[in-house]
Parts: C-alpha cells; structure tokens; sequence
C-alpha cells in the first residue's frame, strides 16, 4: 500500500542515517499512517511533534538542514501558504544566492487532500505553482513502488524537495519490490526519469499523480473501442523528463496531458508548451488538456467530482485527438 | 448580576449547540453527511457566553471548530445544517461545508479551516470600524494551538497599535488535535502573552458561561469606548476528539486519558449555567427539560431541511467565483 | 509617466469614494512615489503606515474589504510570501467558500523590482503563480494609461486584485488621455480587454509587463528586414482576453510569447497551450517562449541581464518561427 | 573585566566595519556599484560585541544591513567586498550582492534580504546543535521593524518550547525605513517581549560594545548549558538613511530630526569603546590610530581586489542552483 510503502521507506533512511529526523503536527500519533511507529522505534529526539507553526518549523527544518540534519518535514499542501516565506525565500533560493555554499537536504511530505469533501481550505494542489520557482525539486509518485524509491531519493539528495503526495492514493495497492530481490539491496528511484506506465500507439496519454488512476481506466475502456493509449507518468515534474514525452509523441503524434491541479499555468500547459515547443511537428492534432477546472473545491458532493478529471473526460479527450 | 433573558439565551443557545452537535455525530456515523467534522461539545459556554455578549451588528469570525460560534452568534441552524449536508439551501449553498458557515447579515465573517487565518481578518473588520467611525466590534475565536501561529503576533500587534476595537478569543481547550498546549505554548497561559502587546489579558473559567459573558463585556465596553483590544483565554475541553473520523487517535495515542476527560466533564458547561440558574430560582429544572426539548426539536427540524433542500445542480459551479463569471480555457 | 499615471488614478479614486483607503510601509513618506501627496491630503485616517507584517495588514485590508471598505495595499511582490495566506487563503477563496456572500474589493499594488541588482530576494515575478489560483484577478500593466485606467478599474471592482506593476516601467512616458476629453469623464480600463500596441502581419508577439518594451524595439528591428509583428498586450492575465491572441495568430500563423517571469508553469506556457490547444490549425510553426531563465535573479550585473527576455532573443525567435 | 585582546579585537573589527561601509559611500556614489546598500555606520558595537562573544564554530545568521554582521563575525573582507563588487571571487560568486554575504566555513548563515526571514533559520540551526547533541550555538540579528513579524513570534515560541541553543538579538535602531518604531510596536521594548515566551529579555545600550559584549555571553553561557534562548535588544542607531539611493527620504519625510541624529553621534560606538579603553590604560590615541590606520588600508586592498577580480561569466549562471545542473527547456 502507497502509505506502507512510504513508512518502509521513512524507516529505512532513519535506520541508515542518523543525521535524519521527523518532524510535523501530531506525528508522534501518527493520525495518516505514514510516521506509524516512528516514534516509538527513534524517540523524541528524532520525532519531533511541533507546535502549529509551519513557517517557523518549515524555517527552522531548513536551517538544521545547512548545517547538517536531514529533516523530513510532514505537512498539507494547504498548510504550506502560510509557511511559503522559508520555502521560496530560504529553501529555494538559499544555495544560489550563497554561490552554491548551502546544502539543502530537506524533504517535505505535502499531502494533497483533495477530492473527499474537504473544501477550499484543505484541497490545494499547489506543484504547479512551485514548478514555476526555481530551486525546488518536485516530486508525484503515484504508486506504491514510486513513493518508497523517491522518498528514500529525495532524502539522500542535498536539495530541498517537495513530494506531492496525493491522498486519493494512500490506499492503492501495488507491488513495491523487496529489498533482497534488489541488486544494490534497496529501492532508489532517479529523478527525472518518467515511467510509461501502459504502452500504446495511438495517443500519449501523460497523468501526473492520481491523474493516472483514471488515465488507466481510460485506457482499459478505449482498448475495447481498438483505442491504444500509451500512459505516461513524469513521477517528477521538476526535474521533468521531458524526453520521453517527447518520444512518445513522436510515436502517438497525439497527446492528452491529466492533472489534478488547476489548469491555469498547470503543470499541463507546461507540458502542452514543452511539446509544441519542441515536437510540434509530431502533432497531428491539437493537444488536449485534462485539468480542475478554474474554481476553488466546493464541499458539496454534489459539485466536487465535476471538478477534476476522470476517465470519462479523458476518453473524449483521447477521441477528440483521434478525430 | 446578568439580567436573566441573557442568562436563558445562553442556556437556550448552549443546549443548541449541544444537540445540534450530537445530532451530526449520529448523521456522520450513518454515513449521511462526509468530510470532517470538528464538534464543539464541552466548549459551548465559550462562544456563548462571548457572543451573548455582543450586539447584532457586531462581527465575529471563527476555526475550524466551527458549528458552535455561529449559533451562539443566533445564526440559523437550517442553513448551518443544510451547508454541512452540501445542500443549496445552506448558508454557502453547500460550497463551504462544515468548516466555511458564514452568514454575513448578522455580522458572521466565516468559519475558517487554515488555523489562525482568521485572525487578520478579524483584526481587519475592527479596523474598518475605526476608519468608518462606527462603533462596531469584532471578536475572533481561535485556539491553543493556533495562537502559536504568526497571524496571531502580527494582528495583536496592529490591534494594540492602532487600539482597534477587536477582541481575541483564545479557546484553550488544551490540545490541538493530539498535542497538548503545554508542549506548544511556551508560557503557562496563552492570555499572559497579552502584556507583550500591551493589552489586557484574561484568563476565564471557560466552562462557566457567566464568566465568559462578563469578561466579553468588559472587553466590548473598552472596544467601544476606543480603548482597544483585549486577550481573553477560554479555559476549555472538548469532549470528543479532534474532529469525527479521527476517533482512533485517543486509542492509539495516550495523548489523553480517560480519567481526565471524566473530570472535566463534571464539570459540563451546560449542567454548570443551569444548575446556577436553579439555585438562583431563575428556572426550574422543568424549564430547562422544556427549552432541552424544545432545543431538540429545531434540531430534528433543521435535518429535515438540510434532507430536503436539493444539491446543488452542476451549473451552479462556477457561480461564486468572482462577482461577475469570468470563463477560462 | 508610468508611476505619475498610477498616483493620479490612487487620487481620483480617493477622492471619489470615501471608503477607499491607502495601506502599507512607509506609505507616507512615500518612497517610490506613487503614494506620493497622498497622506498631506487624506491624513491618518486614510493613508496608514503599517509595521511590517504583510501577512497581518494585507489580511486586515481583506477583513475590511468584507464590511465596505476599499483598501489599496502597497507592497513588493517579493514580500507577499510571507503574506500568501491571507492572499490565497482567504482573499482568493473567501468569496466562493461562503457562497457568495463575500464582497472582496481589496487591491494590491504588487511592485516587481527586477533588472537592477536587486539580486534573489528582491526580484520576484509571480504572478503565473497566482493565475493558477482561482479567485484572483491579475493586472499586468505596461503604459502610463493602462496603469491609471486598470488601476481605477480594480478599485471599484468587488474582487480581489494585484496589480503586478514592472519596476523597469515605472519611469516612461506615454500618453495618458486627459479626463475632460474622455467622454466619461475618467478612464476607466475593462478588465479581459487585450490591446494591439503594434499592428503587423507575420508573426503575432504577444508581451506581458515590461517585456513590451523589448518587443516593440524588436518589432522596429525587424520591420527593418521586411518581416512584420503584430504586438498584443493583455494587459490583464486573469481574466485573459484569448479572442485577441487567437485571432491575431489566425491572421500571422505565428506565435512568440515574451514574459519576464519564471518560463516554466508561465502565463507564457498557458498562452502557448491555450492557442495550441484552440488555434492549433492556424499555426504554421512552433510556437516560441522567449522567458527568463530557469534560474533566480542573480546580483551581478553580469549575469542579470542574460536572464530576461530582451530585443535580440525576440528577434531570434519571430526569425525561428518564420523560417 | 572583558580580556584586552578581546577588546581590541572589538574594535578592531568594529572599526573595518566603519571603514568599509564609508569605502562603500563612495564607491556607491561614484557608480562603481550597483544596486541597494543598507549601511551599519552607528550600530557596530551590535554586531560586534555580539559576535565577539561567540566561538567560531557557532553560527549567525543576519538581515538586509548586512556587512556589519560577517565583519564582525571575522569575515573577509576581499571576499565580502567582492561580492558587493558582483565578482566571480566574492563570497557568493558575485550571485548574492550586499544583501546575501555568507561564509559557511565560519558560521556565517548568510544575510537574508526578506526581513525576519533568517529568523527561523537560525532556530533551525540551533535546533541541530541539540539533536547532534552537540554544543555549538546560534544567534540571529533582525531589526526593531522585523520583530513585527510572525516569523519572530514562531521562532521564539519554539525555541523556548525545545529550549534551543539561539540568541535573538534585536538591533533596535529605532527606524524601519522611516517608521519609528514607537509607531510599529505595540510594548515600550521589543526585550518586553521575552516574557511572552518564558526566555529571558536583556535591554542593552547598543552603543556601549562592552555591554553587548557581556550580555550576548551570558546568553551563550544559559545557551550552552541546555538553558535555552534568549532575547537581547540592543538600542542603537544608524546614521545614514534606510538605504543608499534613499538619501531623499530623510529632505522629503520628516521622519527624524537632523538634531536627534546629532545626539546620537555624540555616542558613537568606536568613540565609547576607544575612550574608555583608553581611560583603563588598556591602549593609548596612538595605539587606535595605529588600528585605524590598519583597517584604512585593509579596506583599500579590498577595494582593489575587489576591482581586479573579473565579473561571473555567462557558463556561471546556472550553476549552484542545484546539486547537479538541471536543464530547463
Ligand atoms: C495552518 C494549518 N496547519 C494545520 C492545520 C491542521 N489542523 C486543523 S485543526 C488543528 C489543531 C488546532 O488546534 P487548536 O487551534 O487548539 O484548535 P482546536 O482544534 O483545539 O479547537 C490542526 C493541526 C490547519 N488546518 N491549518
Ligand atoms: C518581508 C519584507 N517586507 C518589507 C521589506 C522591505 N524592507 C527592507 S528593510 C525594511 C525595514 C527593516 O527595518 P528593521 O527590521 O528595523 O531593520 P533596519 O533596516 O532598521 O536595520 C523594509 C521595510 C522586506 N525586505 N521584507
Ligand atoms: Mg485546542
Ligand atoms: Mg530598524
């Protein structure tokens, strides 16, 4: 399970380095799952409960950072506005500016909670807006395998990273290799490096994050319709591999990009840039973009589900490029 | 002493809340309403006591602990319910849900789900009063964990500041979520931090709705008179966990323990106005069975409403957004 | 000039609405200059000097836009991190969250200071990161007369508006019409409206803020060897007046968008996918983003200027898209 | 009493701070520099008895007035005046400028131009020394407008609550840009404050090095031993205006007199610690003139090496953004 994996993974990397450390509201308790057993196994030393301060915790996360800690800090992407000062102008911004003297290995777990009636406070979706800053590295895992290798990377590495964690995906199942079964003992995902997640001829089907539950149940649906969707999944968007994406393309010539966060400035229009750009004539026909819709996340059951995507939008997208 | 008609609007309110909050614990097991739900239950003389307090035009905006502060405020518990339901009839026609209530005709600023966020803005509508020379008060509540936030130091600045007619409500109910306010709080009390400001800072018996009320009072007289804000600290205890879903942590964690919950509930808001009431001959127990009922009888209605009011219909959407629409790609 | 085009739009708008206020630091002694006689006329009551604590005041002025005021905020778009809950918390999501029932008319004067060594902390652009944030209106002026107009326009307007005013504008010329010869009386700038600052026919430049100062010498550049640009300024990016683009790349087949911001997750990157995804039959090459760099502002003179889009990068991708 | 080698480092250091914001006067006035330049001239008994007080393996972290800090910490000055120059052999490459000079390799956090923004970095800092169990400390400056931020309220909150090896230290120089700040805080001190949070707050004279001196060791003596932060607000001075390039506001605004600013010249830092100096016999006018005539000409090579060093070239500009290069489109 997603957030399983990604307890394997936490638990590894503070078993393997002791300057790695825990920190957020009420991990000690463990309310999510994915600090389960933390606290008891690394003490109050190496989990810290904080006091509901994010730009003070997130700051100060940042600074035991450049001076030798690797803080893993827990939070909602909602909660990250008010914390946005540390995370733009201190972790971002911090190595250049110092002319490359910082080092910056802080993870922060930013849990999207979009989707299950939690309004316009809790639903943010924010990578997009992140992507847009330099010196951040983001991250989307969207399986189980994805969360525990990228986490277990995003520790080691000495920039600040940003994994988008989204909560739709805390339940899904998935096969996450074991460590014996590993030539190097142990799951290290590499940024930058995309996944195709189904092969495919007829269209490019790129899902960012839980986009990809329903990219894959679009393309189950098409293949009945002798429709062959090729799925794939960036699993990090900045770094973001843009090759094979472009690749793709080049095969499909048709491309439908999915994402979960608004659709102004997304991340999808980036990649709609990124391939008109440089694979424009590849394209046989417009790309489509499967994004929320540009309106906060209503409460009400009722309108929420309008909101995102799904696989029904994402075959008519995939038709619509086909026709 | 309070004259009694307040004394039974406190009580009618509390009794209110109370039942109101109990019937959501039932429709929320059943599986009727989603999404959080953060009850009030045990802190029901705070924002009572606070808001009999005030006038009709004066402002109040509120957390995430949300149901409490605009029913005591006299909001309609129809709407409340109809909005917590996702309804179109509710007070944000379902677009808030549980966290957002709000109603602006009679000085509700909404309910807020990022802690301490509406701080500022509370701070603000004071600020609109002195600007306008009107003599409107605005009054926040907020909790333990929330007055560690930075909202809070830069608004209680400018109010002192500026002497602005707003009242700071720190509801200490002791936690926040399982975080006890001893290990986030760095002082004893949260109201002591009022002399770094440079306003007066109370600490109240938060389970006694007179205390409350009295020290509002106080509050709003030096608010209106133009001399500022004020620091109260409700001294609390909910009784359920933070919010309904999250039953499990009391379980897992021993954040907190039975025995304490125990004690304070004997020491139960509601039993604590009425038993005061009885013993100064304002009600009989019998008046009080009577406003229970009756209490419990607006709340079975207002499920009904909230069952009966319709979802919004999907072009609905977008409305909302900005004043006029504004159509994207 | 630019920033006495902004001042008199800040009077007028004063002196005609008794509830519009003016807030922010050292607003008094007015260092820049738009607030400049501003507090001699109106006195305390109506021009405030804040404490820095932007994410305290500007959620004041939101709070006071709730109950009938009309705040005018002034501050550096760098120091609205520290701010960014109260702008998208609450500002931005207010009015929807509630139903309706918020009228939210808060304007912020948003000064982007880069290009002159004002090094990381200083230099921010942000506003692709508040166009993927429902509920915010983004003004983006580039002349004397759109800034007074669109300045007057957010005023009135019951939304919450920033105005992303470009520094390396502040000091230009241009024509501002006089009020008496204009038959309201006062200018008054709709939002959504896109303008053609220069009509040609090859290849459509589309320019935001400050980049158009660049595009027009571009523009004077090429029309020397024979190849003729069409410039179009939105002038407002929420709400984004599509028709204008999407018509001119009808008549040129060619598209370059020119923006000072961040390029990746830019409004550039939603105009290019935006025209691909609805003008894509129109295109007769791919579309270019001549944006700044992936990188933060450095403070050396000798490599700010390498990052921002200028002339020659412009003329170079009008030439690309042509041949 | 305060060793004399000490003492004389004190103003020593002192001294190259005054010298190098002077060189920087006309170096900025000439054109040979570009962009903003907020001077310390006045406030170097701070920095300096402040810095003095600490080991070189204990960290600090500044603000946007930010020269007087690493001087006095012991930083290069070539290096410093480099990067202010925007040359590939200043601190940061010539990427930082006046406003972000750092020296990891002696503790020097770096200056940060988002005021109060180093605030919570430095409780960062100090929060690592305790989980390595390790005994280093760490102490951040920010100015009397700064402590007006959330930031400062957060920080110090946690700091108290984990009792973290930190030193706040508050130049209170009287002025945000032109806001007293009699017109921004709400108590009488900023050290007031201290109480807020349980730590201890120490009003210092800002001008006397000596007193910054003794309080910042005290602090460092509670810090190490595990006894947690503490507040020192140093009453200073500058005497140029908020920033170079902002000479005006002082003419256009009133914001204070040429009187006061004369006052406080009377109580110049080096003037106070010199003569008293002298008074105890520890060195005599020719020893000082000696040592400013040292620092004269230190800040003159740094001026030319300054000058020599070549401009960043085109290939440096992506550099240390990341670890490892990422390419954009
Ligand atoms: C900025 C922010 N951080 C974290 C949360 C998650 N959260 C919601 S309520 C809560 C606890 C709040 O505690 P307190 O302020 O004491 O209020 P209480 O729940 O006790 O009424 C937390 C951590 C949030 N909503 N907003
Ligand atoms: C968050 C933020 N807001 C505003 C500014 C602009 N600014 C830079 S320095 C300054 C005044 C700071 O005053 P203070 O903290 O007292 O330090 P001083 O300049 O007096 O040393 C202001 C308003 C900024 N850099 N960052
Ligand atoms: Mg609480
Ligand atoms: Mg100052």
């Amino acid at each position: 399970m997603y957030v399983e994996a990604l307890n394997e993974a936490i638990f590894e990397e503070m078993d393997r380095d002791e300057s790695v450390y825990y920190m957020g509201e009420d991990v000690r308790a463990s309310i999510y799952g994915a600090s389960r057993g933390l606290f008891e196994k690394y003490g109050e030393k190496r989990v810290l409960d904080t006091p509901l301060s994010e730009n003070g915790f997130i700051g100060a996360a940042v600074g035991s950072s450049l001076v030798g800690m690797r803080p893993i800090v827990e939070t909602l992407t909602s909660f990250m506005w008010v914390a946005m000062d540390q995370i733009i102008s201190q972790a971002a911004k911090m190595k250049y500016m110092f002319g490359g003297q910082a080092s910056l290995p802080v993870t922060i777990r930013a849990v999207m909670s979009y989707g299950g009636s939690s309004a316009a406070h809790h639903s943010d979706r924010s990578y997009p807006m992140f992507m847009n800053m330099p010196g951040l590295k983001i991250i989307a895992p969207a399986s189980p395998e994805d969360v525990k290798g990228l986490m277990k990377t995003s520790v080691r590495d000495n920039d600040p990273c940003i994994i988008f964690e989204d909560s739709n995906l805390a339940g899904i199942k998935g096969d996450v290799p074991e460590n014996n079964d590993l030539n190097e003992g142990e799951l290290l995902i590499p940024f930058g490096k995309g996944k195709i997640i189904r092969e495919g001829s007829d269209c490019t089907v790129v899902g960012i994050a839980g986009a990809n539950t329903h990219a894959l149940n679009a393309a189950t649906e098409l293949e009945k319709e002798g429709i062959s969707v090729e799925i794939i999944d960036p699993r990090t968007l900045v770094p973001l591999d843009k090759e094979i994406i472009l690749n793709s393309v080049e095969k499909t010539g048709r491309l439908v990009v999915v994402d979960p966060a608004h659709k102004v400035c997304s991340a999808a229009s980036e990649i709609i840039s990124v391939v008109t750009e440089e694979g424009f004539w590849n394209l046989q026909a417009p790309p489509v973009k499967i994004a929320a819709e540009q309106v906060h996340i209503p409460f009400t059951p009722a309108l929420e589900p309008l909101i995102f995507p799904d696989a029904e939008k994402i075959i008519n997208a995939v038709k619509q490029t086909i026709e | 002493m309070i004259p009694k008609e307040k004394q039974v609007l406190m009580l009618e309110r509390m009794t209110r809340i109370r039942q109101f909050e109990k019937a959501l614990i039932e429709s929320q097991k059943s599986g009727e309403i989603v999404g959080s739900l953060h009850t009030y239950i045990g802190q029901e003389a705070v924002a009572t006591g606070a808001c009999v307090a005030l006038n009709d035009d004066d402002y109040i905006a509120g957390n995430h602990r949300s149901h409490g502060h605009p029913i005591a405020k006299g909001g309609d518990i129809n709407k409340a319910m109809a909005e917590i339901f996702g309804r179109k009839d509710g007070y944000c026609k379902g677009k808030g849900g549980s966290m957002h209530l709000a109603d602006f005709s009679i000085g509700i600023l909404g309910e807020s789900g990022i802690v301490a966020s509406s701080v500022p803005v509370a701070t603000g509508a004071a600020l609109a009063s002195k600007l306008k020379g009107k003599n409107f008060v605005s009054l926040v509540f907020f909790g333990d964990g929330a007055s560690n936030q930075g909202a809070c130091h830069e608004s209680m600045n400018l109010a002192a500041l500026w002497n602005l007619p707003v009242i700071f409500v720190c509801e200490n109910n002791q936690f926040a979520v399982t975080t006890s306010y001893r290990d986030s709080v760095s002082v004893d009390h949260i109201s002591d931090r009022a002399s770094a400001y440079g306003m007066p800072g109370v600490l109240v018996d938060g389970q006694d709705a007179l205390a409350m009320y009295e020290a509002t009072s106080e509050a709003v007289k030096r608010a209106r008179k133009g001399e500022g804000p004020t620091l109260i600290e409700g001294l609390t205890y909910r009784y359920e966990d933070h919010s309904l879903g999250l039953a499990s942590v009391r379980r897992d964690s021993s954040y907190r323990t039975d025995e304490e919950i125990e004690e304070w509930i004997k020491r139960d808001p509601i039993e604590i106005l009425k038993d005061n009431m009885i013993s100064q001959k304002l009600i009989t127990q019998k008046d009080f069975d009577d406003l229970e009922k009756k209490e419990i009888i607006s709340v079975e209605k207002a499920l009904n409403f909230a069952r009966n009011s319709p979802f919004p219909e999907p072009e609905d959407l977008f409305d909302d957004l900005f004043t006029d629409p504004i159509k994207f790609a």
